[in-house]
């Protein structure tokens, strides 16, 4: 039955794409959101069976065929359903669903409306596929296949020139994670000579000291390890492959709240999840991807401080996001990333469809500087909205608080770098704090910015876009009590249920339960000063950021200003945190080096095509010439 | 003594002498021409070869080689012909319509 | 003495006709001394104990190719082309090229010559069994019978090739 | 010899091919113009039945003729592709001669000889043999090339292949003569037990070997040998473009591969590192100038040239599995190429005129069926999981990395990483943008839609259940 939960999708999508034309509006919604649906619920029984399954038994795999048999090399079309596949399937037919439902209001009166749901079922289809995979080459099949559907869907408004530029600067970055994925899985074969999960992770420690010939005394198991790590930095937007994920807000709403928030930007996470064993024998690649993810989770959220567009602010968190579930991930504490990746996914996409909501009421406007005051109108998106702003800022008990607080104790017990990992998560949970509340006040709160000249009719958005929201923020809420911590009373049962999937490296010295409580507290009190930070700022002194910005290009203003201790802690303190993020990470890092880095290479490949398309001349002659060039060279070579 | 190095020799002369004709000429009938000067130097090795191995195999290929001359300068004519009556020219750097 | 003397008589001829060949500005010009080549070559055929061979080339490349070559050259107008730039730009570099060709064969050939000596006896070919003619009719007709009827079929392509090529254009290709 | 040994089987589809071909001539007068086109269905079954009679060649395995043909597995699963280029290019052909009023039923004549030449070619075991084959493959390709008679840049196309395709030919002979006069004779079995006996002249041979090299090159396209390509393929009608994509490149491998295999392995040294740095230099040339092409059948020319770099480095490997990576690599290859150009004729339309990618803006939306076609060719081009050409690369690269040649692989995969980028641009016009054409005089026929189902299901297939293939060309690849 296993194979029904992705087949289900890939005929709504082909029903829809080929027929989609020419069938009414009601009938593609109800076999696009039907198809997911049926899914969802076969998703359920599996999961069912397989809990009612002891342990002993697990993985269940499933071989439908032998995709490529050749020699001693064999890939199988087969499927494995364990703790780890089995809450991902859970996550992405149930979040599916929901956004698929969701879709239907919000698309309602698009063109190409066939168009959008072929594509998303399609991404179901791909995204089920990486996840169940038993394989390797099998996984990379679904990975290839929801990058190509993002891509698709990223600039599915093809009229608007950004979205199409998005949609390629997409694929451009994703091919450099290809790459290293490619190379992973070619690195995995040449060692192990089998490609499937169960087959490489059986075999690892005859691997442990094997070294790979091109690369020096750099072990094999780390070589893997980084080269996977490569392919999951380009999907899941890692520094310094993030730079697509904030331009993918080109696409339709939903569509970011599914595939660059949810679902597809996490498969990184669950790749290195899903490779733990390997993770586990190669610690220098696990310290890479902790120190990238710390560093990508402080960095991000630091460039989310000062964005004005509400999906900006959102994607930006959402890498940020990543960032921790990697840091967990390179703690070795592959269930807290795989926690906080389900409770990611509810409350962002949560957020993401509130946002949506907004987007939609407002007649497509996004900048948060023109909206204000929308607590009144839309009631309804702005309770959820709250919910998932609670939630990703980590106020207890929201799902936000727990996971993250998982993650970050892992880190703290990291034997590298523990300690000063966990701070930059904690500072980075502060930022978190700080831009969202941001975002809800500019959104909510305070006077409305906008004049009826801009918006005509501000309006609280259909049910089928508030049902979404309220099961979302309704999960957001109860999500975290999956994984209480044993300080707090739980039995976090999360943990003990992704353990054995997740060959979780236990780590020995963990610390006592008064630390846990403490360092509980602080990242609790990072998020309400950040929290308190953003009150400060948006509704007591309205006016100070407007001021910081603009004393920020001119240091005399500062010294003229009367209010003289707040300035002094401006500048000591703030000034150089908007300075910082504003001018020098976003502008320059972000925009200049990284985005030049990657449209540089995109211009060197171009440029050296066009030099190199001179060698074509048109002339029989040149032609002639290099052919007697060659072969010159061929037979000196022959007769050295 | 002559040897069959003197007339591989001169097979390898005549070669070059083709091969700097297709290269530095414009004129296309003249290019055929070199053409059919490289293939006189390999009729030349062969039936040098042929001399030396006490074969007459080297013989047989050349009298392939001398039909497959012949076969190339019918349908290379043929080609010539063709485009002369779109374009009047005997000149090959006129001929560069597609480049790049 | 008589083997040299041949020999170089007919290599000098065949070389600096090939020379012209490519250094004529009148296409006749050049046709002209590529007969001459030609002639050149089958006599070195003869020193060579090939006569059959020798025949063919007189036959098939004089009497066929280059009289096909005379007829296109005649049929396209050639005065145009003769006052025109005859080498191309690049003349320098074509020339270097070939020369560094020219001296990496001969190198090789050098390198190989120890095998290139003329057998010690020179029996003329033909004693051994029948004329020339007769051999290579011979191998044509036994072990090569299927490249000569392959061959049957190279000139079958090549005839409709030309034929296609040439033929008068329908109304509606004009 | 005596005639007894005369075995018709052996050569059954090189002589069905060629006595088709004179029928399909000699019939020209007797039909009317209004039935030309069924001599086109005539050639076609004279392909099917050339690839019927491949049972009973099959049951003919040896050496024949004074050893100069061979029948063995290798050869008869190269003569199944050449057949299927074969069968798929009449069939795109029909509409197209049709389309562009040059009904000239010697079309069909000088394709089934071509293909008769190609597989000359696969089964010769002795090099004027092969000489032979490829010259007849050589000649008739020249003429398709330059079939629109009253186009100029048909006529550029041929006369451009014509020049360069003789200049190279020379090449080959004089290899071809000195191999005869270091050895002694020019089948490939004979000069490899020559070879074995080290009382020949190495560098006469290596000389021969490596003009030998240069010509196939030349016939393959790898670089620096493939400047011909690009301006020879735009020239020429878009079918028999399709056509020369795939044969003539399958051919050349096919006896670059025999050649070298069987009679050179004992100068590897030289060869082997040689072909090294040809794979390397076609796969980065032929995928970085592709990425600049504003015109498709261009773009598609240098994709040509970066999977013949492909196909090159399977040859590097010299082995067994790069034999039979590189023939799975070829049929895969052939089945995608052919469709993208089946495409290519039909969106071209009258007089190949629409031949820019951006004339493809919009066939998504329009026409969807044909943009789905053309996408799953695309992709395929661009080898991602579940196409024939994924499946192509991924046994290429294997058989690459366990011979060792790791750079090799890598560079391979970073081109291919970049060939995304041209064949992702098809697929972005498409689906992406407006279309400025409603593409209503774009017309399928019957023959055109069989040849877009065979190609695309060989595609689909080849990438979802490569196995049994793959067993197919591993026997080939044995000997």
């Amino acid at each position: 039955m296993l194979w029904l939960i992705p087949i289900l999708p890939l005929l709504g999508a082909a029903l829809n794409g080929v027929f989609g034309k020419r069938l009414s509006k009601t009938l593609i919604t109800s076999i696009a959101v039907g198809s997911v649906a049926l899914s969802f619920l076969v998703a359920v029984r599996e999961f069912l069976t397989m809990l009612s399954l002891p342990e002993s038994q697990l993985p269940i795999l499933t071989d439908y065929f032998t995709w490529i048999q050749a020699g001693r090399f064999q890939a199988q079309f087969g499927f494995m359903l364990d703790h780890l596949s089995g809450l991902m399937i859970l996550i992405v037919t149930g979040v599916g669903f929901l956004i698929h439902v969701y879709s239907a209001g919000y698309m309602a009166r698009e063109e190409g409306f066939y168009r959008y749901f072929a594509y998303l079922n399609l991404f179901v289809f791909f995204m089920l596929t990486l996840v169940l995979a038993d394989n390797y080459l099998l996984m990379f099949v679904g990975w290839e296949g929801v990058g190509l559907c993002s891509y698709l869907l990223i600039g599915f408004w093809f009229t608007r020139k950004s979205a199409a530029d998005a949609g390629k600067k997409a694929f451009i970055v994703n091919r450099v994670g290809d790459f290293g994925f490619i190379l992973a899985i070619m690195l995995i074969y040449w060692t192990f000579e089998r490609i499937d999960f169960q087959g490489v992770f059986s075999r690892l420690g005859e691997a442990s000291d094997f070294a790979v010939e091109p690369l020096g005394s750099v072990g094999v198991l780390t070589a893997i390890g980084l080269l996977l790590f490569l392919g999951a930095a380009g999907k899941s937007a890692q520094f310094p492959l993030y730079v697509w994920l904030p331009d993918a807000m080109e696409g339709p709403t939903p569509v970011s709240a599914l595939i660059h928030a949810a679902t597809m930007v996490t498969a990184g996470v669950y790749m290195v999840a899903r490779s733990a064993a390997i993770y586990n024998h190669a610690p220098g690649a696990l310290l890479v991807v902790a120190v990238v993810g710390a560093f990508t989770a402080i960095f991000a959220a630091s460039i989310g401080l000062v964005q004005t567009d509400i999906k900006r602010v959102l994607a930006y968190s959402t890498v940020s996001q990543l960032g921790y579930m990697f840091l967990a991930c390179g703690a070795g504490a592959y269930a807290a990333a795989m926690f906080h990746l389900m409770t990611h996914a509810f409350f962002k996409a949560l957020l993401f469809l509130a946002a949506g909501s907004v987007i939609h009421g407002m007649g497509g406007i996004q900048d948060i500087r023109k909206m204000g005051g929308l607590r009144r109108v839309m009631p309804w998106t702005h309770k959820t909205f709250l919910v998932g702003t609670l939630a990703i800022a980590g106020i207890p008990p929201l799902a936000g608080f727990f996971s993250k607080d998982a993650a970050l104790w892992a880190a703290w017990n990291d034997a590298n770098y523990g300690k000063l990992l966990w701070l930059v998560g904690v500072i980075a949970a502060s930022f978190t704090s700080f831009y969202m509340f941001r975002l809800l006040i500019l959104t909510f709160y305070g006077s409305p910015c906008y004049t009826e000249q801009d918006v005509h009719h501000v309006h609280e958005s259909p049910n089928s876009i508030l049902i979404p929201l309220i099961v979302l923020a309704a999960c957001s809420i109860v999500a975290g009590f999956a994984g209480v911590p044993p300080v707090l009373g739980g039995d976090n049962h999360i943990q003990q249920f992704l353990t054995p999937a997740a060959h979780e490296a236990k780590s020995e010295s963990l610390g006592t339960t008064a630390v846990e409580l403490t360092l509980m507290a602080i990242s609790t009190g990072a998020a309400l000063a950040g929290a308190g930070l953003a009150y400060l700022f948006y509704v007591v002194r309205p006016a100070l950021p407007e001021r910081l910005s603009v004393q920020a290009h001119s240091m005399y203003s500062i010294m003229l200003n009367k209010y003289y201790v707040d300035e002094i802690y401006d500048s000591v303190v703030v000034w150089p945190v908007v300075r910082m993020s504003g001018e020098f990470l976003w502008k320059f890092v972000d925009a200049f080096m990284i985005d030049g880095a990657v449209n540089g290479i995109g211009r060197l490949v171009r440029g050296s095509g066009a030099g190199l398309r001179h060698m074509q001349s048109g002339y029989v002659r040149t032609y002639a010439g290099w052919i007697l060039l060659g072969g010159v060279l061929v037979i000196a070579w022959f007769l050295k | 003594m002559v040897t069959t190095f003197h007339y591989l020799l001169l097979g390898a002369a005549l070669f070059t002498i083709g091969v700097i004709g297709v290269l530095t000429r414009r004129n296309i009938m003249i290019i055929l021409m070199s053409i059919e000067l490289m293939m006189n130097a390999v009729n030349i090795n062969l039936i040098a070869f042929s001399n030396r191995l006490q074969q007459v195999t080297g013989q047989v290929f050349a009298i392939f080689v001398i039909t497959v001359a012949a076969a190339e300068a019918a349908v290379g004519l043929g080609i010539v012909i063709a485009m002369f009556k779109n374009k009047e020219t005997m000149n090959i750097n006129e001929i560069d319509l597609m480049k790049w | 003495m008589l083997e040299l003397i041949l020999f170089y008589t007919f290599g000098a001829i065949a070389v600096i006709s090939g020379i012209l060949v490519i250094t004529r500005h009148n296409v006749v010009h050049s046709a002209a001394f590529l007969g001459a080549t030609l002639f050149a070559v089958a006599g070195i055929f003869l020193t060579l104990h090939a006569e059959f061979v020798a025949g063919v080339q007189v036959i098939v490349y004089v009497g066929g190719i280059l009289v096909l070559f005379v007829f296109v050259i005649m049929l396209i107008a050639v005065e145009r082309s003769v006052h025109e730039r005859q080498y191309n730009k690049q003349w320098t570099i074509a020339l270097i090229t070939s020369a560094i060709l020219i001296v990496e064969i001969a190198y090789g050939l050098y390198r190989g010559r120890d095998s290139l000596v003329l057998p010690a006896v020179v029996p003329p070919a033909a004693a051994a069994a029948g004329g020339n003619s007769e051999q290579v009719g011979t191998a044509l007709y036994t072990s090569y019978l299927l490249p000569f009827e392959i061959a049957s079929i190279l000139l079958l392509v090549a005839i409709v090739g030309a034929v296609v090529l040439s033929k008068k254009r329908t109304p509606a290709e004009e | 010899m005596n005639l007894a040994t005369i075995n018709i089987a052996a050569i059954l589809p090189t002589l069905v091919l060629s006595v088709v071909g004179i029928v399909v001539m000699v019939a020209e007068p007797f039909v009317g113009e209004q039935k030309k086109s069924n001599l086109g269905w005539l050639a076609f079954a004279g392909t099917l039945a050339a690839m019927l009679s491949l049972v009973p060649m099959a049951n003919n395995r040896g050496q024949w003729y004074s050893n100069l043909w061979i029948v063995d597995d290798y050869d008869v699963f190269l003569d199944f592709i050449f057949l299927l280029i074969a069968a798929i290019t009449i069939l795109t052909s029909m509409d197209f001669l049709r389309r562009e009023e040059l009904n000239h039923p010697e079309f069909y004549s000088l394709l089934l000889f071509a293909t008769a030449g190609m597989l000359m070619m696969a089964a010769s075991n002795e090099l004027v043999m092969v000489f032979l084959g490829l010259e007849i493959l050589s000649i008739a390709t020249y003429v398709m090339a330059g079939f629109r008679r009253a186009d100029l840049k048909s006529n550029e196309s041929a006369l451009k292949y014509f020049l360069l395709g003789s200049f190279s030919s020379a090449f080959f002979l004089y290899g071809i003569a000195l191999i005869f006069g270091a050895t002694g004779s020019t089948n490939l079995l004979a000069i490899a037990d020559a070879l074995r006996s080290s009382k020949i002249q190495i560098s006469l041979v290596s000389l021969s070997a490596a003009l030998i090299l240069i010509a196939l090159c030349f016939k393959v396209a790898v670089a620096p040998f493939h400047v011909w390509t690009p301006d020879v393929y735009e020239g020429a009608p878009t079918p028999v473009t399709g056509f020369m994509s795939v044969g003539p490149k399958a051919a050349g491998f096919a006896v670059l591969f025999r050649v070298f295999l069987t009679a050179f392995p004992s100068i590897e040294d030289r060869w082997g590192s040689a072909i090294w740095m040809v794979a390397a230099l076609t796969m980065i040339l032929g995928n970085v100038i592709a990425v600049v092409q504003p015109n498709i059948k261009r773009m598609l020319a240098y994709s040509s040239i970066a999977h013949a770099g492909y196909v090159a480095v399977a040859f590097a490997a010299t082995s067994d599995r790069g034999v039979s990576a590189a023939l799975f690599y070829l049929l895969a290859y052939s089945l995608m190429n052919l469709g993208a150009f089946a495409m290519v004729t039909i969106i071209s339309r009258k007089e190949d005129k629409l031949v820019n990618v951006t004339d493809y803006a919009g066939l998504g939306s329009k026409r969807p069926g044909l943009a789905a076609v053309l996408s799953l060719f695309m992709l395929s081009l661009a080898g991602v999981p579940g196409t024939a050409g994924f499946a192509g690369k991924f046994f290429i690269f294997r058989a690459a990395l366990e011979s060792r040649l790791v750079w090799l692989a890598i560079i391979g995969v970073v081109t291919t990483v970049i060939s995304f980028y041209y064949y992702l641009s098809v697929i972005v016009q498409m689906y992406m943008r407006e279309p400025h054409d409603e593409f209503s005089d774009v017309r399928l026929c019957g023959s055109l839609k069989f040849a877009l189902v065979i190609s695309a299901a060989g595609t689909l297939y080849l990438g979802l259940l490569p196995t049994r293939v793959l067993d197919w060309t591993t026997t080939a690849a044995l000997r």
